[in-house]
């Protein structure tokens, strides 16, 4: 019961420390990336190239002068960024961040919740996302926050059917629902030379899903939640401090969740990076490492994909942006899941 | 396990009560969706109890109805709610006579 | 079978005070939110009986749709917390008797029927696969029906929302 | 199965808002103004209720969200069994009379022109 426990405790730890810890470094690189696509300087005073910049934002929202506005509901206002921060994290539960390993003969899932749902559990603890906007914007009693947390809601919705369809075009190709075993196939190879991601057996779908992350987290180009010109800053204006950085947090979280599925789906998960073979035959016990670096790296690469688009790609009206949800990539999903199902069943016979 | 039987006829009891005394159509809609939520819990506790797949799969279709109701009921609600600017039963008699 | 552990008591009280605020509370806006707790609590409870795809059902549709749509629409309607509930003492003390009644009423059929079933405890679980199997074998029929259900819902939704209707 | 590894993970993600928000509460200095917890509105007076009536489309969407959302979710157990079905063509048939069931539904949602945000 106690070591039970105990490694549950060390998985919560380690899994929700790496997103956690990582947030600060993400900043950093998106402001850092910002300013170089914009040809600023970009944040560089506080410690050797700004690199404690993100130590002093802490310091900052921790030393901030906190206002709770008199206006607002105030127990929702205040466990609603809780809450937002805890749904945001709910995912990272039923993730793999590499192979099921050995401790003697005991064989040790590397996800906290081991639940048999696999992919359905991450699905579905994303699902409850808005809930925490919802909440934010109606406690609030603001007229910018209520609409902007209804605008949030309402993207988010529309983009998780289009992601939906996808799934299910990856469950029909892969025949499970669970992340581990997806990986394994993407690990073979195809016609020898490729390897067998899902980007290549599912391109329309990769685009669908990596267009419907960037709608769920509510990201330029499809910040309207937040679109300056017109609500301030939506959902959070009535939030400062900590409060504030807890939904900054819980974006970045969102982020990072989003990213490790679809590079779980697409791009060979936790499957070791070309050139990283050499060195496990050398030290097979390295294995696991090297997956979990893997995965990491492969999740850096798709934040920093997050920043550039962010840079490159003005913002959608809130029209465009559901009927790009609604016309466009429903139907492309659609059709990408008959087609799918069809060139599946005439390939078979 | 029968503590679960308990919590189904407990939560159908209270779906019950709500209907009979809720003033607004929303909470009224929200306390039948308590009721469905119990008989599902019925079902899925029946199967368990008796091993098969067949009352699971009941569960399916309650939720696809439970659905259906929902969405129906609601829009019909807004309907009202946009022609009498109320939500309320009584509001709508007034309305009617 | 019989033997309930705290798990089960922790799910079940989680489960009944959500649904007591769901009928008792004053502002339906936080009566929505503790719905949605409740079906939370209800997706741990099929958990816990094996039934996992339920879980994810549960879930996905019930927290993930219907409750956000209930959200919804509170919200966007504003409702006044006091006109929400009880009219008079007699009402509820009827109410009330009703509920007893109702709550005895189904647990006398379920106990007294036949008690038989409800001690098994050693009956195989029933999985994943054997319940789509079922699904899109036996009950092929009323799967395809359900999508036309749905399908007449959407047209009825798109009617009654469509219509202009005159102040 | 157990839940337990869900619970404690709750619980330790729960603390780590609630340790954060206890934190800077402790810490931060204490707003020295009243004017600070006016609403926010442009430095105006706000005029009327936060929660007035908002656009209809919003509901639309969640209700149609609700009616997609269904119907997608019960494709997924198809797409799980598929493979190791015995009656495949009896599935791909079923599959395509559900599909065409949705895709029905679909168009006539794009033509009644539900879907349309400007006006």
């Amino acid at each position: 019961m106690l070591d039970e426990f105990l490694e549950i405790l060390i998985k919560t730890v380690v899994i929700l420390a790496i997103p956690l810890g990582s947030i600060p470094l993400i900043l950093q690189m998106e402001r850092r990336g910002a300013a170089w696509i914009q040809k600023r300087v970009g944040p560089n005073r506080v410690g050797p190239y700004g690199l404690f910049q993100p130590l002093a934002d802490v310091f900052k929202f921790l030393f901030k002068e906190e206002v709770v506005p008199s206006h607002v509901k105030k127990f929702f206002y205040i466990i609603a960024p809780i809450l937002s921060l805890l749904m945001a994290l709910l995912p990272l539960a039923g993730l793999p961040l590499c192979a099921p390993f050995f401790i003697g003969d005991q064989k040790v899932y590397p996800e906290v919740f081991r639940s048999g749902l696999g992919i359905f559990y991450v699905f579905a603890a994303t699902a409850l996302g808005p809930y925490g906007i919802l909440l934010a914007g109606w406690a609030s009693n603001n007229k910018f926050s209520m609409l902007g947390a209804l605008r949030a809601c309402a993207q988010m919705i529309s983009y998780e059917l289009a992601i939906s369809t996808t799934i299910v075009a990856i469950f029909f190709i892969y025949g499970s629902s669970d992340l581990h075993v997806m990986v394994e196939k993407q690990n073979e190879s195809l016609y020898g030379i490729i390897p067998a991601w899902g980007v290549f057996l599912q391109p329309v779908g990769c685009v669908l899903f990596l267009v419907g992350i960037f709608a769920e987290s509510n990201r330029l180009p499809f910040d309207l939640a937040e679109g300056e010109s017109e609500l301030v800053a939506g959902y959070h204006v009535e939030y400062s401090s900590m409060k504030f950085a807890l939904f900054y947090m819980a974006e970045y979280v969102h982020m990072i969740i989003l990213s490790t599925l679809f590079v779980t789906i697409f791009f060979g998960g936790y499957g070791l990076l070309p050139g990283m073979g050499f060195v496990v035959e050398n030290l097979p016990s390295s294995i696991y490492f090297l997956q979990a670096i893997s995965l990491i790296s492969k999740v850096a690469i798709m934040m920093w994909f997050f920043v550039w688009v962010r840079w490159s790609i003005p913002r959608f009206r809130y029209d465009q942006l559901m009927n790009l949800g609604w016309k466009t990539l429903l139907p492309i999903g659609l059709v990408n899941l008959l087609v799918t199902v069809i060139v599946i069943y005439l390939r078979s016979n | 396990m029968m503590i679960y039987y308990y919590l189904a006829c407990f939560i159908f009891a209270l779906g019950l009560v709500g209907t009979l005394i809720k003033k607004d159509l929303i909470s009224i809609l929200l306390c039948i969706e308590l009721m469905l939520t119990s008989v599902n819990l019925f079902f899925a506790l029946f199967s368990k109890s008796l091993g098969s797949a067949d009352a699971q799969l009941q569960v399916f279709f309650t939720i696809i109805i439970a659905a259906a109701e929902g969405a129906i009921g609601i829009s019909m609600i807004m309907a009202l709610f946009r022609k009498i600017k109320s939500a309320y039963p009584d509001d709508i008699l007034i309305y009617s006579e | 079978m019989l033997d309930t552990n705290l798990t089960d008591v922790s799910l079940c009280l989680f489960a009944a005070v959500f649904a007591v605020v769901v009928v008792f509370n004053k502002n339906p806006v936080v009566a929505a939110f503790s719905l949605l707790l409740m079906f939370i609590g209800f997706g741990g409870i099929y958990f816990r009986l094996g039934s996992v795809f339920l879980t994810t059902i549960q879930i996905l549709v019930y927290a993930g749709a219907i409750a956000i749509l209930f959200v919804f629409v509170l919200m966007l309607m504003n409702l006044e917390e006091t006109k929400t509930f009880i009219p008079t003492k007699n009402f509820s003390l009827f109410a009330g008797i009703v509920a007893i009644l109702a709550m005895f009423g189904i647990l006398t059929i379920i106990i007294f029927n036949n008690t038989d079933y409800l001690a098994t405890d050693k009956l195989p679980e029933v999985s994943m696969n054997t319940l789509f199997t079922k699904l899109f074998e036996t009950y092929l029929v009323p799967f395809e029906l359900s999508t036309l259900l749905l399908l007449g819902a959407t047209v009825a939704v798109v009617f009654i929302s469509k219509k202009r209707i005159p102040q | 199965m157990s839940l337990f590894p869900f619970v404690v993970f709750s619980v330790i993600s729960l603390s780590i808002g609630l340790v954060l928000i206890l934190i800077s509460n402790i810490l931060g200095t204490k707003p020295k103004t009243k004017r600070l917890h006016d609403i926010y509105e442009s430095g105006m007076d706000p005029v009327g209720s936060a929660t007035k009536r908002y656009d209809i489309k919003f509901y639309l969407t969640a209700i149609l969200f609700l009616l997609f959302d269904v119907e997608i979710v019960f494709l997924f157990p198809w797409a799980l069994s598929y493979q190791s079905s015995s009656i495949k063509p009896l599935m791909l048939a079923e599959f395509v009379f559900f599909m065409f069931v949705l895709i029905v539904g679909y168009l006539f949602v794009l033509l009644s022109k539900s879907l349309d945000w400007e006006e």
